[in-house]
Order: C-alpha cells, then structure tokens, then sequence
C-alpha cells in the first residue's frame, strides 16, 4: 500500500522531470538551428567578403538567441537548484553559441569576449541562468581553432598584415589559458589542441615574413590593432 | 670545421657512442622478452594438461589421478618454470611481468587445484614459493610469484573448481561438491574485498563476475540435488537419507 | 590586463571547484570501502548462517555510513545548487549502499526499505542533501538482483518457505515499478533486466511446490511473513 | 582460518602498495606542476626572448625537480625490486621532464643531453633509482618535435643561422636513432614523427638558403656552434 | 611490367579461390538443407514415434548427403592440400551431421559412432577429404546436448527404462571426453555443457528409480541394451 | 552383465581406445602448434631488425647498409624460416597458417623492402619461394608462402616505404622519394583490385586504408618539396633546377 | 545555380521526409504506450487471477490500437511506395503488439491467432498497409517466449492440464515454422530461441506426469481443450 | 490445418523474397567489381596521366553499370513498392559509383554532376527504379573527399591553376550542402567530413598562392574554367 502510494508519488516525478527535459530539450534544438544560421553567415568570412557586411548578417540571429536563452531561464526556473542536472542538455550548443559571438567580437575589435560580455550578448542574469565558466572556456577554444584557416584565407585574399595580429591575440590567449589548473577532462583536450592553432598562425608568419610581404604592413597594422575594417 | 667533427659518421662522436649502448640495451631486452614469452607459453600449455589430469578424477581413482597430476606438476616446475627463472635470472621480475604472467597465473591455477583435491585447503603463496627458491641460483634474487599474479591465478581457479562440482554431483560425491561449494565461496568474499586493491582492479573485476557466475553454478546444482533428494524423504523415512547422492556406481 | 584578470579569476574557481571535487572522490571512495565491508558481512546469508548475526555485522557499518554522507551533505553545501554538478562522483556508491540497505531491512521486515527510509538510516535530511529517487531505484533495482541467489539457497538450506516470500515481494515490487514510465536509460534496463529476477524465483517457486515441499510451510509462514528470524 | 590469514595479509600487502602507489602518484603530480612552469618560461623562446634570460627562469624549477625525484627514489627505497611495478605512475612525466631538460642543455651548449647526464641533472643514483633509457629516448622525441616550430619563430625574428644549427643537430640526432631496432611501439611511433621533424627544419634552411639570407649567417655561425647566446 | 603480370596472376588465383568457395559454400548450403530435413525427421523421436521408422525417415537423406561430400570431396581435389583453406566454409555444418549421424547411431545400436564409422557413413576417404577429429568431437557433444530432452520425453510417454541406458552411456562418453587435453576453444566450452547433460540425465534416472518406476524395467532392459527398438 | 564389460575402466573397450587415439592426436597438433608459433615469432623479430637495418640507408652508405640487410635476412631464412620449415614439414600449411602467419608476413615485409632498395622492383613471390625451396626436405611437399601471407605482408611494406621516402627526401634524394612514390602508388592500385577477393577481407580492407594515408604521406612530401622548389625559379633561372634536392651534405 | 536549384529542392525533399518521419515515430511512440498498458494488465494472468477478467481488461487498449494504425496507414498514404522506406520506425512496437494479441487469443481459443486475423484485430487493410509477414512471425516467437512462464505459474497454482495443452499448441507451432527457410537474420534467431520454450514446458510436462498429476486432468482436459476459462 | 497452411504460403514469400533478394546481391556484387575497374582506372588521374586518356578508360565501364542498374530494375518491377525494402542491398554500391561519375563529369565539365545528369548517366527511369537522393548526396561527399589529393598531385605535376579551380567548386558545393538540414546521420557525419576537404585545398591554394605560382595561371585559367583539358 505504502510500497504503492511510494512509485505513485515517483511517477509524477519522474513524468514531470521527463516533459522538463523534453522542453528543454526542443529549446536546445532551436538554439542549434539559430547557430547554424549564424554560423552559415559568418562563413562568408573566409571568402574574404567585407568584414562589416558579414557581421551584419550574423547578428541578425542575435534577437532570437536572447530570446531562446531567456526561455531556457525560464524552464530552469522551475526546478531550482537543478541547473546541473539539465545542463547536459545544452552545453554543447551553448559552447559553439560561443565561439561564434567571440570570433565575431574579435572580428570587431580585435580583443577577447570576455565571460560577462558573453553573458551580456546572451542576455542572461548569472544569478539565475549564468554561463557555466568550461562552457564558456571550451567555446573559446573552438573560437581558436576557426582562426588558423581563416589566415590563410585572409593571406590568400592578400591581407599580410593579418597573421600578425591573429598571433598576438593567439599568443595572449594562449598565455592566459596556460595559467589555469586544468583537469584532464574535455576542456583540457581542447586546450591541448589550441598549440597547433597557435602553431599553424606561427607558420602563416613566418611564410609572409620571410617573403618579405608583412613588412610594411607592420607599420599601418598598427594603427588598425584596434578593429579590423 | 668541428661541424665535420661531430658529423655522424665520425668515430669519436659521443652521441654515437651512447647510442651504441642504447642499442645495445634495447636489443638484450627484446630478446629476453621474447625468451621469456616463449618459456611462459611452455609453462601455460603443460599447467592446462596437469588441469585436465586433475578432472580426470573420479570415486575410485582419486590416489591414482591426483598422483599423476602432481607428479606432472613437478615436472612443469623442473622442465619449464625453471626454464622461466633461468631467462629472469638476476633481471626486473617486474619489468618483464606481462611476458611471463600468464604462465605464471595458469601455473598457479594448477597447483592450487591439485592441492585442493588432495587436502581440501589452499595452497598458500608462501608455499608455492617455497618450492620455487631452489631453482634460482642461490647468488642472485629468486623468482617469487608475486601477490597479483597469485591471486588472478586463484580468480581462474574457481572456474575450474566449478567445473569439477559438477563432475563430482555426477559421480554422487555431494559431500565433497558442497565443500567445493564453501571453499569456492570463501574466495570469492575474500577476494571481493580485495579486488579493488589490486594494480589491475578492471581486469579482476571481470575475473569477480566471471568468479560470480561459477559460485552460483555450483548453488544451482546443489539446490537442485537438494530439492530432488528432499521429495521421497517424507514417504522412505530418515534411514535411507544417503539416496541422495546417487552414483554411476548405483545403476550397476 | 582584462583579459588576464579575467583568466586569473578562472583560476581561482576552477581550483576550488576542482579541490572540492577532490574531497568528494575521496569521501565516495571511503563510501565504497564501507560499502564492501557491509556486502561481505551480509553475503554470510547465503551460507545460512543465522539472520540476526549476519545483520548484527553488516549493520556495524552505518555508523561510519551516515558520518561519510554528513561529509558529502557538509562538502556540498559549500557549493549551493550544484549538487547535480558533482552527483556523478558518488552516485554508484550510493545506488550500491541502497541495494544493500534495502536487502538488509527485507531480511528484518519483509517489506520494502521506502525511499524516505532509506533517507534516515543514512541520516539525510532531504532538503539539504537528499538521495536521488532514480539512484534509490536502481539500488532497489540491485537488491532484486540478489534474490534468485538468496532464495536457492535458503532452500538447499531447508526452508522451503522461503520462495513464497520472496516471489510475494518480488512480485509487487515489478508490478509498482511497472507504473513508473521509464525513459530509455540505465534505470529503465536495470528494470527491463528485474524480470528475470521474478522469473527464477517463480521457477524456484515451482521445484519446491511441485514436490510437496511447501505444503506447510505455507500454513505457519502466514504467521511469520512480517520478518524472518 | 589459513585462508583467511592469508588473505589478511594479502589485503595488508594490497593496501601498503595502494599507500605506496598513492605517494608516488602525488609526487607525479607535483612533478607534473613543476614541468608545467618549467614548459611555460621556456615556450617565451618562441617569443624571442634572450636565450640566457629564458633558460634562468626555467632553470629556477630544478632544484624542486631534484627533490622530487629524491623523494620518487626514497619511496621506492621501501620496495626493492620494484621500480618497474610503479614505473607507469611516473613515467610520462618524467619523459617530458627529460625533453625540456633536453631542449635546455641544446639551447646552452648545442649538443644532445646523454641519457647519464640526464640522470646527473635530476640528481639520480642509477644503481638505485635510475632513467629508463626508453623514458629518455622518448623525451629526446618530444623534444625534436619543439624544433621546428622554434626554428620557424626564430627565423621570423630574424635569426637566420638557426636553421642550419638545429639542421645538422637533428640530422646526426636521427641518424643516431636510426642504429636502433625498435619494436612496434609507442617510441617507435614517436620516432617515425622525428622524420617529419626533420623535414620541416630542412625546408626552412632551404627557404633561407635559397633568399641568401643564410649567406653571412654561416660564417659567424660557426664561432656559436658550442652554444647559442 | 613484370609487377602487374604477377598481380594479374594473383588475381586469377584470388577469382579461381573465390569462385571455389563458392562451390563450397552452395554444396555446404545443400548439407545444411539436407541435415535440417535429416534433423526434422528424427524431432519426431521426441514425440514418441516409434524407432524404426523414425530412423527410417532420417535415413532417407543419407544417400543424398554422401553425395554432396563426394561433391566436396571432389572440389577440394582441384586444389591439393588447402583442405583446412576451407574447412571454415563446412565445418559447421559437418559438426551438425556427426550429430545426427551419431543419435541415430545410438537409437539402433546403444554404442558412440566412432570417428572412422562417422567417415564410412558419409563415404569419406580419410586420405583424400577426411572427417577433422574436432569436428567429430564437437558433433558428438551436439548430440549429448539433446539426450537429456529425449530422456524426459520418453519417461513422459512411460519408458522408464530409457534414463538408465542413456545415464550409462553418456557417463562412459564423458569418461571417455575426459582422456583428452583441450584448449580454452570451442570444443571445451562444448565439454563443459556435456556436464550439465550427464547431470540432467541423472536426474531424470533418480527421479524413476525413487519412484521405483526403473525396478522392472531394469531387468527387460538388460536384453534391449543393443538397440531401442 | 555387458554393462560392466563396457563400463570407463574396462580395457578392451573401443570407445575407450578410439579417445586414446582421439587425445594423441590433440596432444600432437597442440604441441607442433606451439613450436610453430615459437618460430614465427622468432622469424617476425628478426625480420623487424632488417627492416631496420634498411631504414640506416643514406645517400652515401647505400651499398654497405643494403649488403649487411641482405645478410641479415639470409640469416633470418637460414636459422629462423629453417626451423619453421623443419616444423611444418609434411603438415598441412593451411591448417597451422594462423600460428605461421604473422612470421612470413613480417619476412615477406623485410625480403621485398631489401630487393625494392637493391632493384627498385617487387620481389615476386615466385622468386621468394624459390629460394624456400632448398630449405625442405625434398621428400615432403616444400613450404610454400601462400598468396595470401604474400599481399598481407605487401601491405605492410607501402609503410616502410612510407618512411623510406619520408628518410630519403630529407637526404635530397628526391628522385628515389618519387621512384617509391609511384611503386606504392601503383601497390596500392594493384591490390585496391585484389583485396575484396582475399579469404580474410575485412582485414585487408584496414590495411587498405593504411595504405592510402601511406601514401598520400609521400604525396604531399613530394608536393612540398616541389612548390618550395619552384619558388625560386623563375627568379634563379633554370641553370640550377638541382638546387631543390638540398640535402646534409650541403650544410658543411 | 543550377547547383542551388538542385539544392534547393532537395532541402525540400529532406525536410518533408524529415516531417514524416517525425510523425510516424510519434504515432509509433503511443503505440508503444498502449502496448505497455495492454502488457501490464495481461501479466496478472502470471498471478493466477481469471482468464476472463484478465482478457477484459487487456481488450480495452484494442480500439485505441487500431486507431494508432489507422493513422499510420494514412500518413504513408502520403508517400507511396515508401512503406519499407520508414518500416524500421514501427516494427519492433509492431511486434510486440502481435505477441500480446496472440497471447490473448491463444488464451481465448486454444489456436494460433493467424497473420489475417492479427490484421483484421489491427483494423489494417492489407492493399494499402499491411502486416509485414516477418514481424508477424517475430510476434509469434516473442509470444512463444512467454509460455514457459505460464506454465510454471499454472502449474504453481494447480492446473495441472495446462503443461499438456500448451505443449501440444507449442509442438505443432514449431513444427510449423520449421517449415519456412530461414535466413541468419533476427527471425532466425528468435526462433532458434523457441526450441528452448518447448523444452522447458516439456520438462515442466514431465514434473507433472511423472508424479502422476496430469493423470485425470488429461481426461477432463480433452473437453476444454477449446478454450481455458 | 489452417496453420499449417499459413505456413505453407508464408514459405512460398519468404522464398520469393529470398531469392529476389538473392538476385540484387549478386548484381550489387557485379556493380561493385565494375566500380572497381572504374576506380582503379581512374586512380591513374593521380599520376598526371591526360585527362581525355583517363576519362576513357574509365568510362568503358559505364555500358556495363547500365546494364547491371537496368537488371535490377528489372527486379524490383517484381516487388512495387518495395525499393526500400531491399534498398539496403544496394546502395553502398550506388554511393560510390556516383562518386566515380561525378568526379569524372566534374574532370570534363567543371561542374557538379546533378542528380539528374547522374540518373541519365545510369540510364536510370526515376518513375520506376531511381536514385535514392541521399545515396546520390553521399555519393557527391565521397567525391568531395577524393579532390584534396587531386589538387596536391596536381600541383606537384605543375599545375598551378587547379586549387583555384578546385576551391572554387568545393565552396559552392559546401555552400550548397549548408542549405539543407541534415538528420544526425551518416549523410550528415559525411558531410561534416566536407570541411576538412574544404581547408586542405584552401591550405594547397595558399602554399601555390603565396609564392607567386598562381599569378599568371589565374588570368590563363579564366578561359578554361568549363573544363580540364
Ligand atoms: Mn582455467
Ligand atoms: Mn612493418
């Protein structure tokens, strides 16, 4: 009887768990599919279209995102203190989210997203739905791994002055990563894969410079560090 | 130019040298391990023969057969292990470990085995060693069976104990299957506590649910000899409770 | 310098949120050890030795028990909200400690440990730091694995009573989990698996019913189906 | 009752090696902490900073190492004879430590740091605690796979005498190697990429050659070829 | 030139090798179709129809499978010594007719069908195209497996003599097993399964003789040892 | 009763006899078995170590290093592919191929790596066999690599050569790197034929894939080479085309 | 553009079937539903409790039943000639529900519920969608799987006729599929799973015999051999 | 009776389909030996060998994939409505002979071969017997994953001009395959593949661009662009 009254109470907990994470869930799938959208404009990027042209595309999704991140908020806010039990569920998505707003910050003004700019963008309230710190560490990295083509590309297209400033960014980047105590665990593997970004900028480089092509460059590059036009 | 003096092919270049004796190195090492994978495969085929020897048993045979076995045994310590502690002579026993410990583990399945049979205890780690120090020449460290290869040896073990339960229900040996029975339990509660302590913990857990599997074989068939033998008790009355354990012997 | 600060103070909360899942590893790992020691006090029972020296052992244990869940209840209240963060460190322990707990009270009670009771005999107060329904269920999942081998041997050691109790609990245990709807997960195959359970027991059932073996013990059972003693 | 003691004892013996393992695993770590700060002073190399400078900082961690790796031979102190049984718990430090003490030593006198005056370094006493010669084959590996990409930042930097330095060192390196009959193995593995190593230096010698930028380099070159400053 | 003639050669090896197993695998097909009509017919003894015209039936697909390891045979002899080639491709299903050869050998004469009667029964030339002694051994534990299912059926259509004369012939069968070392393959795991054969039998035999079901039939059984008839 | 005339431990029992028979023939066969896989593995060893000895070859010591690898191989058949002849000799190869098969793979990797370097062309397998041949005693049918053991091995060979190229670039050797360049590539397009045909094909369809990164390794090797050397020229002129086949000897 | 024409419409092309697809999983997931309802009330027929009242309430799922395939039936209508194409999104709910609708009308009539009949009982016109022959078959098998235990719990509760009847249904049932050739697939499989449930109700049937419990119920039996009530 | 005879009809179809199904496998076999032929032929592209002479033996192929492709229409007329049910017997095949066709077409034309072009080329009737689009889709990924080293054998033959050609089909037909929303599936986990094609011909376009290879074929190669001569 009690045994019974017991998995009668479970039930309702579980279902109602179970249609938790179905919403959360299909919030989850429209996030993906904003970010393809995204993601599918800032491509452009490395057919060397005008810089401000692509950006202006890409954020047209940014609306939405908010939008999808308040409604996550929202469903969290129904089982307080269970964050971490749902967050499997939207993490991965979160973390490309990322990575696209940073590139695109860095394409503007050639400095790093910061965690609560990222925050910001997103529209979210950290002491409610915040942005889980790996989450936001990991879409760094992927950010990262998108530079390297996106020199040669820009190398090709004849931007010589590019390499330059992806390596100082990349190196600072890189620098500051190397300061954090990592598990071995996915970030860190990440992280471990940013070498070869850093690594292949470094090759880009030294191809421009040997050839004399990024010396001039150097001078005006300069002036531009502040944002690419 | 001292360029061409530490080219690769002068004499007198040091890191030559030193890799001469990396070679060197590298090349004695291969080639024991390979002797020693050879005397461990040696070891392994001749402990499974002194294992079968061992099922051969039977009611009447038992002297006769556990005899045989453990004069095999002797022989797979005298012609082969002592072949294994000649290659190790002086060497890493640990180093060398993965080459020689399935031999090893199967010699100790075994022995332990064969012990069981004759005097119902476990052969002790301290005993089998024992017997060991007299191959080594006394100058250098003997070959000692280490705790891990002793106790993966005993987790195989249970296996064939179950196996020989088995046999034994047949033969209406039930005394001796309900010993199996108990020995085989009280390995596997000790080895449950010890399992996770061991160097190789994933491989034994394996072995531990292997080992599972074989205890409750040997319940099953012991309950269901129990069961059988309990129907008629009610209608022969107590003087014939001994029924139970039929034999081959009976249907003669 | 921002972007530095910013990674500084990663730093600092990826190694408190590291150190602090370093102490709850070690805590579950002290668990798991209790828990070992409790198992095979308790797996005397199939020897049939008597049932109240074999709990009075295994029950030695839960001292040590509820001292390690306060540490793990103290540990996470560092950390509010979070306890799903980390519930993965010590989840297999606790489903391992229910199924033994559970075990244990059916020998006592003949009745099924309740997922509030099993809170107490570990000292949990739910509001804090309460045991996960779905860790309880595959723990009581894991106790309904250890029957078939109870009941075979209880009946080799003559108490041919024992089937019927067995298969009574068992089979209102299936039919209450029955009611719960499962998602495709370790809990729902760890049911799908409780099945068989029943089925062995029923056939253990059979072999002694079909040879008279029951017969009356089923009369005096009646009396004693609250506990065995 | 035998059996038992037996087991008593085994579990003894289990747990004081567990106890052991678990010494030695927390050193590992710290050598672990202390090669990361060794590996980031030296990876400024790449951002051109002076040899001299660079190799002051690195060095800072020996003293620490040494003490570490007194304490991994202390430990083992306790149980003869088994240095392999725990080798794995330090080994993959240790190969890295012996690759940036490798890279040091090349960057100060020019030449290949010999398997014994690795040991000299880390302050090992073979007879007791000594260098696996594959760990230190390895590390030489590891190290050979830095050099390209240091040659690459220093020829950026304006350094066009390295490549040739680092060229016919890693040329009699790999035909050193080469006398070697290596199994199917992780070092044989790592070997293969020194290849790769190799041909990537050779090409950017060939790139500095070809611009006659090697030119005058070679000359004064050869007065360094004892160490670069 | 000389390199793609021998690849040329090899590719007619290859294409001939292959178009032969093909042979191989569609006359195995035809064995194993042949043996499934072979094995229908002799179910029938489980539902107690009578011996010899059980038997009868079976035997009707004898003269056709003799045929096809004529056929085999023959195949085989095209390519001289690679027997064990394709011995996968038949083995299989071989192990099946040794099992069926050899209940039925049993049903008419009460003795194991040694391994040489087995070649005569299937018209092989041991020198040519023999009978693998393992494939022997294995079909003969197959039909160990199925005693003990014909023991239950014939106690259950009233021959209680049937348990004993299987129980003496399986024991001495198991005996017999037990001269021979095996590996940890197949054939032993097959071994082990005759065990639980022999016991099962047993069983059935003490379930008849308690019963004193066997009393009169042991006696009339004594003159039908030969063979059931 | 004939009951007892038949019962385990009569002597004139067939059933008895024929399993005396039976374990004879398992003893052998596991036996020889082990012999043989005893001498692959000593076969695959030291065909490891001329393989090794090839990958010492540099633009100047092509002839020395190829006549010590050519010796050691013919050690390789004298003491090592001896004894597994002498092994199988009058067994049925096919039966034992798995415990062979691994040795005459790696001997057929070293034998082909040797004639490619000397010749530039494959080793038949014709011609590998042919020199077997002497080994058996010519009363018993000769051992004889089958095809299959020959393309397995063939597969493992675009590896080294892989290696060999990558080795040989370095050493300005260019012209060789393209030599086994279009050897792999056309290995590859043979068996690309062969492979699906092969008894065990699904194993040769990973090495398949190997093979393809093999040789797109030696691919883009050469690629880089070429585009770092026509950089230039157009700017150096054509007197110097050689200029790109850089190698050690350059440096000093 | 061609090449974005092509595009285009295939985008088009996926997403319908994209859609479909969806829906037919939906469908398929209540069926599943239903089916679990249908198989929670027949399990009581374990317990012993009536024929009738378990069938009653076990048909109540039937009319939702047919509407679910109803609404399959119309949305492949949708896409014709594509049944196969989604077949592997129904098929194992599919089989199931055959397997609890043979059981119930085994239980009913004593006989085999055929193919025509389960599609008559599913609403299903066999022109437009139909009942694959193999799922039908796999039903039956999973049905077959199920009687074992019937019999032991029968038997348990004292029917001691029912070993006889289902071993006959059993007998013929596999006699029948003996007939079909089948390939090595999952059918295959299942049904080499049958020989198993027959054994074992022919062993339950020879516990019964032998201890002359079937005795008058075999007489008794012959009249209700229609239907069990 | 009437199960008996279900079971004769059911045998009559399962031995239909089995050896329709018989059938399609051994015309998949065919179509797979002569892709192989195709394939090997066309490897020759590799070796710098002339397009023309390539493509033409290459194409001696296609008259037999007519032929196989029109005979297992031919067997499928006998089955409407069941293309999917046998689809999975054919399709790896027809993926990779789709690959071969586009490739070569794009070796002739410049451009991508359309699902159509591909079903004439089969000499496919897309009413009755057509290309599965996701087969076809799959088809052009394979393809795509051939073109990295195309270009790289290319270049190092001296043509300069072809990773332009090369980058700029591959970013159309990557910018194609974006617009469509792929399931998590084989076709999607192909096309993610896609990219890593994408950035190594931009990574080869790079190494030719930057050091002035590509110049003046840029302006040549305008003229060219429709096809590869
Ligand atoms: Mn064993
Ligand atoms: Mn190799």
């Amino acid at each position: 009887q009690s045994l019974e009254k017991q998995f009668e109470e479970f039930r309702h907990q579980l279902e109602d768990s179970g249609s938790l994470r179905e919403r959360i869930r299909s919030v989850a799938l429209e996030i993906e599919s904003a970010t393809r959208l995204m993601h599918s404009s800032l491509l452009l990027i490395h057919q060397s279209r005008p810089v401000p042209e692509v950006l202006e595309t890409a954020k047209r999704q940014i609306g939405l995102m908010r939008e999808l991140f308040s409604r996550l908020a929202e469903i969290t806010r129904e089982c307080p203190g269970q964050y971490y039990r749902y967050h499997g569920d939207w993490k991965s998505e979160t973390q490309t989210v990322v990575s696209l707003l940073a590139f695109m910050h860095w394409l503007e003004t050639g400095s790093l997203l910061l965690h609560t700019e990222a925050e910001e963008k997103l529209g979210l309230n950290p002491d409610e739905f915040g942005l889980d710190i790996e989450d936001y560490l990991i879409g760094i990295c992927f950010m990262s791994n998108d530079l390297p083509r996106y020199v040669v590309n820009q190398v090709t297209a004849g931007d010589y002055d590019c390499p330059r400033k992806v390596l100082k960014f990349l190196t600072d980047l890189h620098a500051a990563f190397r300061m954090l105590n990592l598990r071995n665990d996915f970030l860190r593997k990440k992280f471990d894969g940013m070498k070869y970004d850093l690594r292949r900028v470094e090759e880009v480089y030294y191809d421009v410079k040997i050839r004399g092509l990024a010396a001039n460059g150097e001078k005006t590059g300069e002036q531009n560090d502040q944002a690419q036009s | 130019t001292d360029a061409t003096a530490s080219a690769a092919d002068s004499d007198s270049n040091p890191m030559k040298d030193a890799f001469s004796k990396y070679a060197a190195y590298l090349n004695d090492l291969n080639e024991k391990r390979e002797r020693v994978v050879k005397a461990s495969r040696d070891v392994t085929m001749n402990s499974k023969k002194v294992i079968f020897q061992v099922h051969r048993i039977s009611k009447n045979n038992k002297e006769e057969v556990l005899e045989k076995a453990e004069k095999d045994l002797a022989a797979v310590v005298d012609q082969y292990i002592s072949r294994l502690v000649k290659e190790l002579q002086g060497t890493d026993f640990w180093k060398l470990r993965r080459a020689y410990s399935p031999g090893v583990q199967e010699y100790v399945e075994a022995a332990t085995l064969c012990n069981f049979c004759k005097t119902g205890a476990l052969l002790n780690l301290d005993q089998i060693n024992a017997s060991l120090r007299p191959l080594s020449d006394p100058s250098v460290e003997p070959l000692q069976i280490n705790v891990l290869d002793y106790l993966l040896g005993l987790a195989d073990l249970t296996g064939e104990l179950m196996r020989l339960a088995i046999g034994r229900i047949s033969d209406g040996e039930l005394e001796f299957a309900q010993k199996i029975c108990s020995f085989v339990r009280e390995i596997h509660r000790e080895l449950m506590l010890i399992a996770p302590k061991m160097d190789d913990a994933s491989d034994m857990k394996t072995k531990m649910d292997v080992m599972l599997q074989s205890v409750m074989k040997i319940e099953n068939a012991c309950f269901s000899v129990h069961v059988r033998g309990s129907e008629y008790i009610p209608f022969l009355g107590s003087e014939d409770t001994n029924f139970s354990l039929l034999g081959v012997p009976e249907i003669e």
